[in-house]
């Protein structure tokens, strides 16, 4: 063997795989830099602003926030937002779980499975919109669901709280957004091998013990995951609460579409600061339980 | 040198002028293209003063006016190039339809329409050579009822509040003119007498936002709408039966074959303005399109278009050669139909012998007792608004 | 022989599951019903008549507003925000593989994304490209503001499909003398194609639906919901549910064919035989 | 320990079909209580369904089963006395060794006090309590195995039941576990029953080893009866080391590879009764023994095993022809 | 085919370093032209870090790498002349099996029709030309190995690398491949690179077996040398069927298992040169052996290997007392 090729010096060449990284990621980091940091950075600036009816002016001032957090209204419409996204969060989990549950583990074959959640995906392709009023004819007074409930004979008057009350709001939000706790939870549920549902059912476990004590604690991610989906949307949602309370109801992005409405960008901007700090604090919490990097 | 069919004049504004029909016409008639884009009022809001370079024609209600032209997105218009200038209904240049008129409260067109020079932001006092907004159609407002199920006549604006509407009543959701609404009804109901119901002070506005704040609690409203179709549908669909409401819509009401009257009442109408803006980037030929197309608005097809759905034009004189005698007598006189009066569409709107509720032109006009606006204390409303929808 | 019985949990769970595809599609089915108002109809119940008008005029010029324009504009919106999606998160998907100065920040401003409330987006990209003085559009700054909605949506879930993914393939096509670029082109790419079509779906929805973000970047001219609300400030009539009806039923369509092509092609392929887990 | 009388278990007529599938074809099988039985056979023969069937994983379409003295295949698994013992292990990955083994004791409302106190006198038996606090994740293979093994046994089961408990296992591991499990088996008195596709496997640890095929049971004996007269060519292959030869009249023999002796090629390739001529095809090394392939008119693959100290003594190369040779006494008829 | 003289492997000084962990730690190794070598140890000793730095999808930490008479420990993959075959096969599961096979061909540009002509050509010398059309899939595991044998071989690489290539098959298939491996090795006359950490698959196949132990090499030697003079106890008790026995002056000597024999107990439990007193603690029966554990004061692990015949003879029970003895002849000196 020939000893030489020790003496030579060991060289290190460069890699094109060591940038390669920075490379990929840059198209994700321009269009997030450019569409989502500068505007944001945009809203924080023109937070601290002065205004009047029609101009905005550039100054450093904290009246914006002042207004806003001493405001009893500010307290009251936040509660009522959070209100929503608890109670559309809660019905949204035991729906998503449940037709999870039902299509993961009740139903055997993955072509069934596939089918079944195609027919759930196929109503998202017509436009949120449209598919949001039409609610407001099926819940009327004189709607669908009104009519036939005179018609067996359940009440003899119209029931008024199904339209324009937090009950229609609350039944869209849960009816658009189901579909985000129901993807998640199932992606979870897959995961779970099989063996452990017999290991529980070996153990002396019930249906139900099975479902408490091993299906829940390894669906946590998937909750998660899909708890800051429905949280945040309901969180920033104005149109929803705006058509189907009709008009009745306060939500945060409400009532900082108000304020743009007239202009005020300064006194939106703090609101919508405020508002994002709130939900970054909610999803900042709801992450330290689960990194969802590794439970993807 | 560029065509002028090449010219692509972009118009954006509520659905309830941006129509269709006025595009096509106007290619027809000069050459050009017109793109219609259609928003709610507060997108118009928001685009006239954040995008102003995404439109060329801008066509805003006077209110949205008084906010949007001292941003700097519109430019003013010469009214020497008007050709129908004289013929513009006065209320838009010195604000009285007679010369005896009383002006009413609000943010009145004319104290809107005028600029001292071409670069000036701030409106003038009197009439000037320059224009802020030309306008298109204005209506005056009042309640809506469903006459089959209010059970009685309705003449005031208090009648609103009556708690025999309970869970039956809504007024728009547009904080500026919703609480116009709520300002005809306070002062209806005797409550107290605004100086300027247009321009409230604080404390005006509290105790008027009180009224509705526990009318609201009691259940009163149903929903409060925002955009035309909205009222339509609450109407139609009996979810409410007495409303602030546009002509139009008690029209398309009407036309679904459901009862419903436009209700004149005894304090007045609370009255509301379009006009078309000049976008300030536009210049050379595309200038000259868009004054050729404010001279084409006011010069007659159009005005009887709009005056055939319920509106009213600016320019009347051209208007009427475009309508027939029967359809002006009905719509602008407050006559009886001679015969069956149509829609644009060809559609049988009223049976002949109908009357127009409200009367003629000057009848409603003339009984305007304020108009939409922007206050000074705009802010404090606003706020007192949120706070009353969280209530 | 004994049978197999399926027990009351199942068809207790599957009536959920028959109740809640009846309330995703209640909507729907009003809305169908409703596309065959009579020619006076409106709206909303009752019923006025029985007609195919509203398909007609779905046709037609509307009185206020655009359908083919905004819909096609929509459409065109919808696929490029699928390509640059697929592309972008596949990229990132990629990087994030290995850990690289700025990945943890990196991700949590994806994640942010996802978070912050649309209607800031829309106004603080409204705010900049006015500052900036660049005119909106719905293909510059719209298209900006959907991908930072649909971006997050594809990086999650690319994250997901790499973990599952086996890196040996990857090693095995450089062993075959693959360059990088020929490994993700003939490898890579082939292999995830069913989880970039579902990123690319998901990415298309989520644009063709979206709203909230388009409301202050979409300039001169609409997209479909927008012009939609718009209209809503004029007479609207059962057009719109026409329209409705004809999108559901269009994708309806297209999910089935695509089903059955997937079938399909695995019947044919299933045709050459297996002998997937025999001991030969 | 004493054999637990309660841990004898009998299959009757017992069939598996999924759809139009047999998977499981009629067996009878009678295991006496204490006994270690070995499922062996070839991938998708069935053994994994016929454990299942036990197990109460799996529905039985026909045919009876009986635990100790009670009729059980309509019972659910917890009222059969039987655990099973994944493949997988199937630990529970969210809690950590003690909570894992306490879990039907969990199940069965013991407090927890109570419960982790016996879960870790459990993990002590298996020798894992050194680790009780540890997640599943932070396991070896083998320990990860232990614990599988404790939480079966907790349920006190009078039959014990293994799906391939020793394949994720490398070797050196798996010779230890195996040592093990037959101690454990012994000590407990009950009866295990263990799927394996190595007949190594069933030969070391089995009291009586079930060789399936095809859903049927080829032949169930102890494993030295299986080696030294397996009933069928196919149970003389499956084990190996047999060499299955056709004789004059048309019926087959099984002799063992080591009983065959290799003398010098006589001349041409002379077959006859007790010797025939062959062609070293391949040789490998296998520490104690050399096992060579030869190429013979008899059978495709003829197999002998040579003591490696006489190997080397006279070694042979591929291509060598030589005589392979056995005694009458070693020909074992099959049935087969 | 003869031997292919660029197939020489030599590793000089080799450190593979994951952050601080030292993996590999410094390994020479000269692995002669067309050289069956395997790579044996226990889990997590540096076998799968050091062939993927041969490979090239490792890079080398610190030290050289030739292959040949060339030098290329940065080199890319391809321009090694080596070719990996992964334990999972890694075959492409969009592509049927010829282009899978031809895909190298593919990326260097070669036409459709005469790479897939190349392709099934070297389909056929696996004997998987029938199965050309079919997705991987729809393969057994014996015939995605056969597929991702065909399509590493068809780069014509100097020196075939195999992580672990028959762990994923069942023992029975094992075997055959295993003979196959070795048949195509001497076929083609290149150098095999095999992992595995089955003692059994080193012995069985190599020409030179490579042991190693956290990262370095404890012996390099031909299986029989390895066997008979295991060079420390580590490599004496990883190969198995020796006792690892400490001797009076401290130093250790391996006495291989079969070849001790049993005889009745002594009195006591005596221990002297060349035996000592044992309790039976457990037997398994192996078919032609029987393997026996014994307990004695010597070490924590005695094992016997008997004749099967001759222990059924005299039969023993579990707790019998024995005496063990052997040769001196017999004991292998080992240097730690
Ligand atoms: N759930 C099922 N549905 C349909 N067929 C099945 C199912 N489970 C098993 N089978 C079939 O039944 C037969 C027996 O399967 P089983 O799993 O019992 O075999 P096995 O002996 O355990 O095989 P292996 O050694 O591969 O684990 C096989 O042909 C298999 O394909
Ligand atoms: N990518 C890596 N990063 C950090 N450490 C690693 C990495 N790959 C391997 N190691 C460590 O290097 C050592 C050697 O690993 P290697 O995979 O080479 O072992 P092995 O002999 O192949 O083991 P096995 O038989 O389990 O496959 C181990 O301690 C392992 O934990
Ligand atoms: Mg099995
Ligand atoms: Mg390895």
């Amino acid at each position: 063997m020939s000893t030489a090729v020790i003496a030579v010096p060991k060289r290190r060449r460069f890699r094109l795989g060591a940038i390669a990284p920075y490379l990929q990621a840059m198209p994700l980091g321009l269009v997030l830099a450019v569409f989502l940091v500068i505007p944001i950075l945009t809203i924080v600036i023109v937070s601290f602003w002065d205004y009047d009816s029609v101009q905005i002016y550039p100054d450093f001032l904290f009246t914006n926030y002042i207004d806003l957090l001493t405001s009893q209204v500010t307290w009251k419409t936040y509660l009522n937002t959070i209100k929503y996204a608890v109670l559309v969060w809660l019905f949204t989990l035991v729906i998503g779980f449940t037709v999870a549950y039902f299509v993961a583990f009740h139903v055997k074959s993955a072509t069934a499975q596939m089918a079944l959640f195609l027919i759930c995906t196929i109503p998202f392709l017509t436009s949120n919109i449209i598919r949001m009023i039409s609610w407001i004819p099926f819940l009327g007074r004189n709607g669908i669901l009104n009519q036939a409930l005179q018609g067996i004979g359940v009440t003899d008057q119209p029931l008024e709280f199904l339209l324009f009350s937090d009950f229609s709001v609350i039944l869209t939000f849960v009816y658009l957004y189901a579909q985000f706790m129901v993807v998640p939870i199932f992606n979870s549920m897959m995961r779970i091998d099989r063996n452990l549902i017999e290991a529980a059912r070996d153990g002396g476990a019930s249906g139900f013990q099975t479902l408490v004590n091993v299906i829940i604690p390894l669906t946590k991610s998937g909750i998660l995951i899909g708890t800051i989906f429905v949280v945040t949307l309901v969180m920033g949602d104005f149109i929803t609460v705006r058509l189907m309370s009709g008009g009745q109801s306060a939500s945060v992005g409400l009532m900082i579409a108000n304020e743009i409405s007239l202009l005020q960008y300064p006194a939106a901007a703090a609101n919508a600061v405020v508002l994002l700090i709130i939900v970054l604090l909610m999803v900042a919490a709801m992450l330290r339980v689960v990194d969802i990097r590794k439970e993807l | 040198a560029q065509n002028i069919k090449d010219v692509t004049l972009r118009q954006f504004g509520t659905g309830v002028s941006n129509l269709n029909a006025i595009a096509d016409k106007v290619k027809s008639d000069l050459g050009f293209t017109l793109a219609m884009t259609a928003l709610d009022s507060d997108a118009i809001t928001q685009r006239a003063v954040t995008q102003p370079k995404s439109f060329d024609i801008a066509d805003i209600e006077y209110w949205i006016c008084k906010k949007v032209f001292p941003t700097g997105g519109l430019q003013p218009m010469d009214v020497k190039k008007i050709k129908y200038f004289d013929k513009i209904v006065p209320i838009f240049v010195t604000g009285k339809l007679t010369p005896e008129s009383v002006i009413a409260q609000g943010t009145a067109p004319h104290t809107v329409s005028f600029v001292e020079s071409p670069e000036a932001k701030a409106f003038a006092k009197q009439p000037t050579q320059w224009m802020t907004l030309i306008p298109t159609i204005y209506n005056a407002d009042t309640l809506g009822i469903r006459p089959d199920l209010v059970g009685r006549p309705i003449s005031n604006w208090k009648d609103l509040l009556d708690p025999a509407f309970k869970g039956k009543a809504s007024i728009l959701n547009i904080p500026s003119i919703g609480i116009m609404d709520a300002a005809m009804v306070c002062e209806s109901a005797g409550l107290w007498k605004y100086a300027d119901k247009g321009n409230m002070s604080k404390e005006e506005i509290d105790k008027t936002m009180g009224v509705l704040t526990e009318a609201k609690k009691a259940g009163q409203f149903r929903a409060f709408w925002k955009s035309f179709d909205e009222s339509v549908n609450l109407m139609a669909s009996g979810e409410v039966i007495i409303q602030s409401m546009w002509s139009p819509a008690v029209a398309a009401v009407r036309s679904k074959g459901i009862p419903c009257v436009y209700q004149p009442l005894k304090e007045g109408y609370r009255a509301w303005g379009g006009g078309l803006g000049i976008a300030k980037h536009l210049s050379g030929l595309e200038l000259d399109c868009a004054y050729e197309y404010i001279n084409w608005y006011l010069s007659g097809w159009c005005g009887a278009y709009l005056n055939r759905q319920g509106y009213y034009s600016a320019v009347l004189d051209t208007a009427k050669e475009f309508m027939s005698p029967e359809e002006w007598a009905f719509w602008m006189e407050g006559k009886p139909a001679a015969a069956d009066i149509l829609s644009p569409e060809g559609k049988v709107m009223e049976k002949a012998g109908a009357v127009r509720d409200g009367g003629a032109f000057v009848e409603r006009m003339g009984a305007v007792a304020c108009w939409n606006s922007v206050m000074d204390e705009d802010r404090y409303m606003i706020k007192k608004w949120n706070e009353f929808i969280a209530a | 022989m004994r049978e197999t019985r399926r027990g009351l949990a199942f068809w207790a769970l599957a009536s959920f599951f028959g109740l809640f595809v009846l309330f995703l599609y209640g909507p729907t089915i009003t809305i169908m019903i409703l596309s065959f108002q009579g020619e006076d109809g409106g709206l909303t119940f009752p019923m006025n008549g029985f007609s195919l008008h509203w398909f007609g005029r779905l046709f037609q010029q509307q009185a206020v507003g655009d359908f083919g324009g905004s819909l096609s504009r929509s459409l065109l919106l919808g696929l490029i925000v699928t390509i640059l999606t697929v592309t972008i998160s596949l990229s990132a998907g990629l990087a994030f593989r290995r850990r690289f100065f700025g990945s943890t920040p990196l991700f949590y401003l994806a994640i942010a994304s996802l978070i912050v409330p649309s209607i800031l987006v829309s106004l603080g990209i409204g705010l900049m490209f006015n500052v900036l003085g660049i005119e909106p559009a719905w293909n510059t700054s719209a298209l900006g503001a959907h991908l930072t909605w649909t971006l997050p949506f594809g990086l999650l879930i690319m994250f997901a499909v790499f973990n599952r993914f086996n890196k040996a393939f990857e090693e095995a096509a450089r062993d075959q003398g693959a360059s990088p670029w020929q490994t993700l082109r003939h490898v890579t790419v082939p292999i995830l194609l069913p989880s970039l079509i579902g990123v690319g779906l998901f990415g298309f929805t989520l644009s063709y639906d979206e709203f909230a973000r388009s409301l202050m970047t979409t300039g001169s001219y609409n997209t479909l919901p927008l012009e939609i609300y718009g209209m809503t400030t004029s007479v609207t009539t059962p057009v719109l549910y026409a329209l409705g009806t004809v999108t559901t039923l269009l994708s309806i369509v297209v999910i089935t064919a695509a089903l059955y092509g997937v079938v399909y092609v695995q019947r044919r392929r299933a045709g050459k035989g297996s002998d997937a887990g025999r001991g030969v | 320990m004493a054999v637990r009388d309660d841990s004898s278990v009998e299959l009757i007529g017992v069939t598996k079909s999924y759809g139009g599938t047999i998977a499981v074809d009629r067996i009878d099988l009678k295991i006496p209580p204490g006994t270690y039985c070995c499922l062996l056979g070839p991938s998708g023969c069935g053994k994994t369904s016929t454990l299942r069937m036990i197990a109460g994983h799996e529905e039985i379409s026909d045919g009876y089963l009986r635990i100790g003295d009670r009729q059980v295949e309509d019972e659910p698994p917890v009222k059969r006395g039987t655990a099973l013992m994944f493949q997988s292990y199937a630990l529970f990955p969210h809690l950590d060794c003690v909570d894992n083994v306490a879990f039907s004791l969990k199940m069965r409302g013991v407090a927890k006090e109570e419960r982790r106190a016996k879960a870790r006198e459990m993990l002590a038996v298996v020798h894992m309590d050194r680790y009780a606090d540890r997640l599943p994740a932070q396991l070896s293979g083998g320990q990860q195995q232990r614990v599988a093994l404790a939480r079966a046994l907790i349920t006190r089961p009078s039959v014990l039941l293994l799906d391939e408990p020793l394949s994720a296992l490398d070797p050196f591991l798996r010779d230890r576990m195996r040592e093990e499990l037959k101690r454990l088996q012994l000590e407990l008195g009950i009866t295990f029953i263990h799927v394996t596709h190595s007949q190594g496997e069933a030969m070391a640890l089995a009291d009586l080893v079930v060789i399936m095929k095809d859903g049927r049971i080829e032949q169930a004996a102890p494993p030295r009866a299986v080696f030294n007269a397996p009933a069928t060519a196919f149970v003389a292959q499956f084990i190996g080391g047999h060499n299955v030869i056709k004789v004059e009249d048309g019926s087959q023999v099984a002799v063992r590879s080591d009983r065959i002796s290799l003398i010098p090629a006589a001349e041409g390739m002379v077959v006859d009764g007790t010797c025939v001529s062959a062609i070293v095809r391949s040789m490998e090394y296998h520490g104690a023994a050399v096992h060579l392939r030869l190429d013979t008119a008899l059978t495709d693959e003829f197999s002998v095993v040579v003591d490696e100290a006489a190997f080397f003594a006279s070694p042979l190369e591929i291509g060598d022809r030589v005589t392979a040779r056995w005694s009458a006494d070693h020909a074992h008829p099959l049935t087969a």
